[in-house]
């Protein structure tokens, strides 16, 4: 009675056609590698992973969002907004640094929240409510901050440094939320039902998942990691800034699908947005040590973005 | 001063379109301008144009509609600020530009520090703190602004005057302390002979600074711009070699001024030139008490 | 007689423009088979989705045990004990089997998702309803019928009390529905109380115990499953249907279309085949034998690897959907939801998709021309709708097949290949549309008809092509062809036929 | 045969369900009439319709993209490159200005072009192939001009003028792009093929669509909006500027998504659109005339938008 199955293919085969932003970050190494002298050395590949760690802490938590087949444009703002308030909590309102950063994360997870109630309940199209949370989160950083930096407490900014002499702390809190988005995703009830929501959401529904209460605790997933993305960017710079970060939406969004998922839902892995962020990264890195002109980087970029998810789809293809 | 008074002039509407409040700098403006309001009796408003020049002329269009008495434009782009100006002008509201200049039409008065004359300030300093010799690289602002164009343009006229400075590297960081922290990071790879940077804003030189650690200000000397409290007490602690001061309170303050005084009908200065400063430890402690 | 599990009474559904359901009563005993009857577009799916949460009435109420229940949500009819397998596919593509069948439940250890005990599990279901896959399997590479039985799996694995199976069979073949048969059975003896809907009247006396009969959103009636068939249908069409099979079979032509040792590597090899005008051609094989893939790859919507397809003696280029149209090729996909509608577009629209390049004058599309023609074609089928701007979504399954099919009659395709034609389409509504496949004919058009609904491939063609595993494995002419017939050629190894 | 029909609404009803966004500005004007003295004067109102101008030629451009279930994040750099062009050819090529104008439209027809070859024939997600422009076009926009606005030739700036004393040209552009993105949609097979294609693109491609080419006519079409957007905004700046329109591509989008499309396809129109970027201009102008401070306006925008749509979203669910 079985239908004829195709032969399945070889574990490592199958898991590069899952992950197949690898082989590009993989290309663009080695090109750069034989471009810039500079490139290869341990401390310039430290500091690449430094350069990703905010980009690729914000994309875990996009990762989240578009795995619902949503969208969150609101994740730089957030940050923003997460750090200013950490840093004003702490300096002008005197409070203790670790309760500060409680209050920090609380911020980034209420800003969540306010969205995904307004996509849950409001109906709201994700890329309006957080649109409208991008311009809100903004403006009550610059409202809070009176438009100027503020300092950090000390003890936070360390977190901007290294332990010992090289490793830098912000790699280490990326792999960290690396990990945690990788086994909210894949191992627990909400992560599971983000896939199962982005993938056939009417389907989730009279499985009895309770869609709005899982939306909720997606869009506070982000936010809580936009505010921890906010804290580690202010304290490399030991000051919160209200302009910081703004833009970063449209690189988180990117480092997950150049990362194998889809805007429509039900695909994206922590892994893959890991690569994605670390090619945004190698990429800039790499262009400065090339002494590339101004002009011109953006243009590269652009052109190696493209190519990089090229690579994928073509070989995808051609596989198939 | 605070000459004239009465009834008339709390009536006295005033609008003013700043460049952008993403950046210290303009939020010092900014509050130099709404002080001097304040003291003059004058409403102040406010807008953000967020470094677009349309939404600039927009905003310019918008203080036409409220008959606004006189306008102040701290211009995204000074030729793009042109039109803006034309059609306020044609309703007869007298315009003042503050920070930049307008090209392509008459305004009643420019308060500006000069970014061409502070780019070549900047070089000069940096080339006496190197003892005219070195590797300089240089961190560019958001391509393709007029602030940028004209310190680069400033600082490349004042470098080639000293053969033994070579500029190794210009990569743009985009006014932004994170970009200086990145591009710093790894232009420190590629040219890890470099001894000077000239950052066309402050934080941008702090970002750079935090890039560099503790060869900031030891090793390599860093010049940034604008006079932000953040360099200024950089500039006091030492990592920061120095900073081509501009003073945007003083210019936000002499904006209203002009405007408060064209929209009475008195005439006043076409330029009135807000001198920029170099800051060095030296003298630091006057603009951090001012 | 056992006792009274779930009462509905006097239900009512409004949607904008329709009144789905009227007043309707249902009543539902532990260990019985209930089928509901009725039309396209008579009410059934509503009713079950207002019993499983999906919808909440207008009106009436719902009883279990004696005792009204108010069933607000998907959780809510879990928890009442009643599971549901929808018309439509709930399951999500991207995730695999084991998931979809631990979808909103999964196994957790610690907190967490156990996914050795899910597989595991999904591995033992998968068995009791007898299907050979790798539960790790992406959802999104089974064929529609496997699909079908893991959404029986999944509905199995509730435990229910009720469970309600809307049209489950409209994608099975023959074996797979003795299977299903044989694991309803044994629920029923089990005590659970089973809705079932269906379009194939021979499955009533087979598998049920009462059926009750929905006409134009109304309960009429509530009858044994013993019930003579035209008695059913009486009831149901509110007419008598004289002949289910209507074939007249019309002067043969030239053969229209030309297949010649077709082949796609893994999928199909050396299928080749004729289609003559007046023609009906009907196409036989289990689930997974390969005809769909045959009939995309003749139409252009797959490449193949070797051979060729010639429409009127002109040869086309293989991948291109466009030159086959313009051949006058068309095809009615087996899956009406992924590949036939646009469901968001109105009737009118979705009728008008072929035609609408034709129909552009000056680079400007004549709207009212199309849609005088989707009028004409709605009439011709009877699609039941508001209007030819109701958005095909809100139609019933049966009518959205109807205007997948209207699409082909509009164009007038002279070489239609339909692929399972009338799934889910109810008996009146299958006679027209085997009349008009006589009609078509009758005017020198050639028809190919794939299906799994052997007594139709039987009742409508003039000759039958069976295929196994990929392969052309025997050609039947209509007059020799029986059921056991075609069933032994579907079952043949493709090895012995070489 | 037919099913009990309940009494259809009032054509008036059922246009308003298919406009909600109409509602959202209504009261919108209403309460900045109500607000501000300045707000309901002529000139006011005609300085609304020029500063929608630029966002609204940009957003119908964007709304056959979104129609057929795309995205294209590259409107602003390419309005600004195609600008650029105008002014370049003009200027250092000494190029008559019909010419350079020509030139300029064609420029934004190619990147339309190009990104749309990425989408149809390089499978590249929507998102990808043309934030990939976004980088290309700005960067190209900075390599020919130097990083330097460059005059636009005094012709051509008639355009930012008025005819006669008052009527706006911009506001005449905008509502003549605005005809045509309405025709395309409404009348031609092109304009249908975009709505098949949004709603299911197997079904389109199977009903003889040739989806790849569609594809190439939409990012076309998107580009060359693109262009005549550029074209005005430089006019009314008698400048090209290489930084111009950066960011507009939310705006746009976001204008597309208040006036009643989805981001997944299949539904938009031309007017909705409209709605949505003239709801965007009358809030940025009102905040201005209200002197809200610059920090709370980023604040005020982004939960008038939530609200806008809110009402939209609410009002729907009502009549269901
Ligand atoms: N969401 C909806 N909006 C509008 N009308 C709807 C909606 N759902 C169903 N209908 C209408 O309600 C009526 C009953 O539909 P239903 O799906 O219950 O029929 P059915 O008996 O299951 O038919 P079939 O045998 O074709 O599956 C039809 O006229 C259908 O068009
Ligand atoms: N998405 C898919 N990915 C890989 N293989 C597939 C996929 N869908 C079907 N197949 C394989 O293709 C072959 C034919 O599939 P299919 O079930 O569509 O055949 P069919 O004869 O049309 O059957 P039916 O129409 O009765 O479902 C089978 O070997 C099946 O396993
Ligand atoms: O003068 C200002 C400041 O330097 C700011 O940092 C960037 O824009 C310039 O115009
Ligand atoms: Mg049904
Ligand atoms: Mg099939």
């Amino acid at each position: 009675m079985s239908a004829d199955v195709l032969p399945r293919r070889s574990p490592a085969a199958a898991w590069l056609a899952e992950n197949g932003a690898v082989v590009a970050l993989v290309v663009l190494v080695v090109a750069l590698s034989l471009l810039s002298g500079d490139f290869l050395s341990l401390t310039n590949l430290l500091n690449v992973g430094v350069q990703a760690a905010v980009t690729a802490i914000l994309a875990f938590g996009s990762t989240f969002v578009i795995v619902t087949g949503g969208i969150d444009l609101s994740v730089g703002s957030v940050a923003a907004l997460s750090a200013i308030s950490l840093a004003w909590t702490a300096t002008s309102a005197g409070m203790p640094w670790p309760l500060a950063t409680l209050v920090s994360l609380a911020v980034g997870v209420a800003c969540g929240l306010v969205s995904a109630a307004l996509i849950a309940y409001g109906k709201l199209p994700p890329f309006i409510a957080t649109l409208a949370m991008l311009g809100i989160a903004r403006g009550l950083a610059l409202v809070v901050s009176e438009g100027s930096p503020i300092a950090m407490p000390d003890a936070v900014s360390e977190l901007g440094g290294t332990i010992g002499a090289y490793l830098p702390i912000p790699l280490i809190v990326m792999v960290v939320m690396g990990v945690i988005a990788a086994v909210i995703l894949n191992r627990t009830y909400p992560g599971r039902a983000m896939y199962a929501i982005g993938g056939n959401q009417e389907a989730a529904r009279l499985s009895g998942i309770k869609v709005d209460r899982q939306l909720l605790i997606t869009y506070a997933l982000s936010g809580g990691f936009a505010a921890v993305a906010g804290i580690v960017l202010a304290s490399r710079l030991a000051s919160a800034q209200p302009q910081a970060a703004a833009g970063y939406e449209l690189d988180a969004i990117a480092a997950v699908v150049i990362g194998g998922a889809s805007l429509s839902g039900g695909k994206g892995r922590a892994l893959g947005t890991l690569v994605g962020a670390l090619i945004l990264a190698v990429l800039r890195n790499g262009l400065n040590l090339l002494s590339v002109s101004a002009f011109w980087q953006q243009v590269v970029i652009g052109v190696v973005i493209a190519l990089a998810v090229l690579v994928d789809t073509l070989r995808r293809r051609g596989t198939n | 001063g605070g000459e004239g008074g009465g009834a008339g002039e709390a009536e006295l509407k005033l609008g003013m379109s700043v460049s952008t409040l993403n950046n210290p700098y303009f939020v010092q403006l900014r509050d130099g301008a709404q002080a001097e309001a304040k003291t003059r009796g004058a409403t102040l408003t406010v807008t953000d144009a967020q470094n677009d020049a349309s939404q600039q002329v927009n905003q310019v269009q918008n203080f036409t509609s409220q008959n606004m008495k006189a306008i102040i434009i701290n211009p995204v782009d000074s030729d793009a600020a042109a039109p803006a100006v034309k059609a306020a002008e044609r309703v007869n509201i007298p315009v003042v530009a503050a920070d930049r200049g307008v090209t392509g039409a008459e305004v009643a008065q420019t308060v500006a520090s000069d970014n061409v004359a502070g780019g070549k300030m900047a070089a000069q300093e940096l080339a006496a703190q190197l003892g005219e010799k070195g590797q300089v690289a240089v961190l560019q602002g958001t391509p393709g602004t007029s602030a940028s164009r004209d310190r680069g343009q400033g600082f490349t006229q004042g470098i080639a005057a000293y053969p033994g400075i070579k500029v190794v590297a210009k990569q743009p960081a985009d006014f932004d302390r994170t970009k200086g922290l990145d591009v710093m990071t790894n232009l420190i790879q590629s040219h890890p002979g470099v001894t000077g940077v000239f950052a066309e804003n402050d934080e941008m030189a702090l970002g750079a600074i935090k890039a560099l650690g503790v060869k900031a200000g030891q090793q390599v000397k860093v010049v940034g711009f604008d006079g932000t409290p953040d360099a200024l007490k950089a500039v006091q602690s030492g990592t920061m070699a120095a900073t081509v001061a501009q003073q945007p309170k003083l210019l936000g303050k002499q904006a209203v001024e002009a405007a408060v005084r064209v929209a009475k009908g008195e005439t006043v200065q076409k330029t009135v030139a807000v001198p920029v400063k170099v800051v060095t430890k030296e003298n630091v402690a006057d603009f951090l008490t001012s | 007689m056992s006792q009274e599990i779930l009462r509905a009474e006097g239900l009512r559904k409004t949607f904008p423009g329709v009144v789905a359901l009227d007043a309707v009563d249902l009543r539902l005993r532990a260990g019985e088979v209930h089928v509901l009857l009725g039309e396209n577009g008579a009410g059934k799916s509503t009713l079950i989705k207002i019993l499983s949460g999906a919808y909440h009435p207008d009106g009436g109420r719902v009883l279990m045990d004696g005792r009204q229940v108010h069933i607000r949500s998907a959780g809510d009819a879990q928890r009442l004990g009643i599971a549901t397998i929808y018309q439509e596919f709930n399951l999500v593509p991207q995730l695999t089997v084991a998931e979809n069948l631990a979808l909103g439940r999964p196994p957790r250890r610690f907190g967490f998702v156990d996914v050795e005990r899910m597989e595991q599990q999904a591995g033992e279901l998968l068995q009791r309803v007898g299907v050979d896959v790798d539960p790790r399997t992406p959802t999104a590479r089974l064929g529609i019928a496997r699909m079908q039985m893991v959404e029986i799996a999944k509905a199995l694995a509730l435990d229910a009390r009720v469970l309600i199976m809307d049209e489950p069979t409209a994608v099975l073949t023959t074996s797979e529905v003795a299977r299903l048969f044989a694991i309803v059975r044994q629920l029923r003896d089990e005590g659970v109380a089973v809705v079932f809907i269906t379009h194939h009247l021979e499955e009533i006396a087979a598998i049920g115990d009462r059926v009750t009969v929905l006409r134009d959103g109304r309960s009429v009636a509530e009858v044994p499953a013993n019930t003579r068939r035209d008695e059913l249908v009486g009831l149901m069409v509110g007419r008598p249907i004289d002949q289910q099979y209507p074939r007249r079979p019309a002067e043969r032509g030239e053969p229209l279309l030309e297949v010649r040792g077709l082949t796609r590597r893994g999928v199909f090899d050396d299928v080749s085949f004729d289609v003559r005008a007046g023609e009906v051609v009907g196409m036989a094989g289990l689930v997974g034998a390969g005809r769909t893939e045959v009939a995309r790859a003749v139409f252009g919507a797959d490449r193949y690897d070797a051979g060729q397809v010639f429409v009127r003696g002109r040869r086309l280029p293989p991948g291109d959907v466009h030159a086959a149209l313009e051949a006058g090729l068309g095809l009615v996909p087996e899956d009406r939801k992924a590949q036939g509608l646009v469901l968001g577009a109105d009737v009118a629209e979705n009728l008008g998709l072929v035609t609408m390049r034709d129909a552009t004058r000056a680079g400007f599309v004549d709207r009212s021309g199309l849609r005088g023609i989707a009028a004409k074609v709605a009439e011709q089928l009877g699609i039941r709708m508001t209007g030819l701007s109701q958005e095909v979504r809100t139609l019933s399954g049966g009518n959205q097949q109807k205007v997948v099919i209207g699409k082909w009659l509009a164009a007038d395709a002279n070489v239609l290949i339909l692929d399972e034609p009338t799934r889910g389409v109810d008996v009146g509504a299958k006679v027209e549309i085997y009349q008009l496949v006589n009609a078509l004919t009758a005017a020198g058009d050639a028809v190919l008809m794939i299906s799994s609904d052997l007594p139709e491939v039987l009742g409508m063609s003039d000759r039958i092509l069976v295929m196994a595993r990929g392969r052309l494995v025997g050609e039947l002419p209509a007059a020799e062809a029986t059921q056991d017939a075609v069933m032994a050629l579907a079952t043949t190894e493709a090895s012995h036929v070489r």
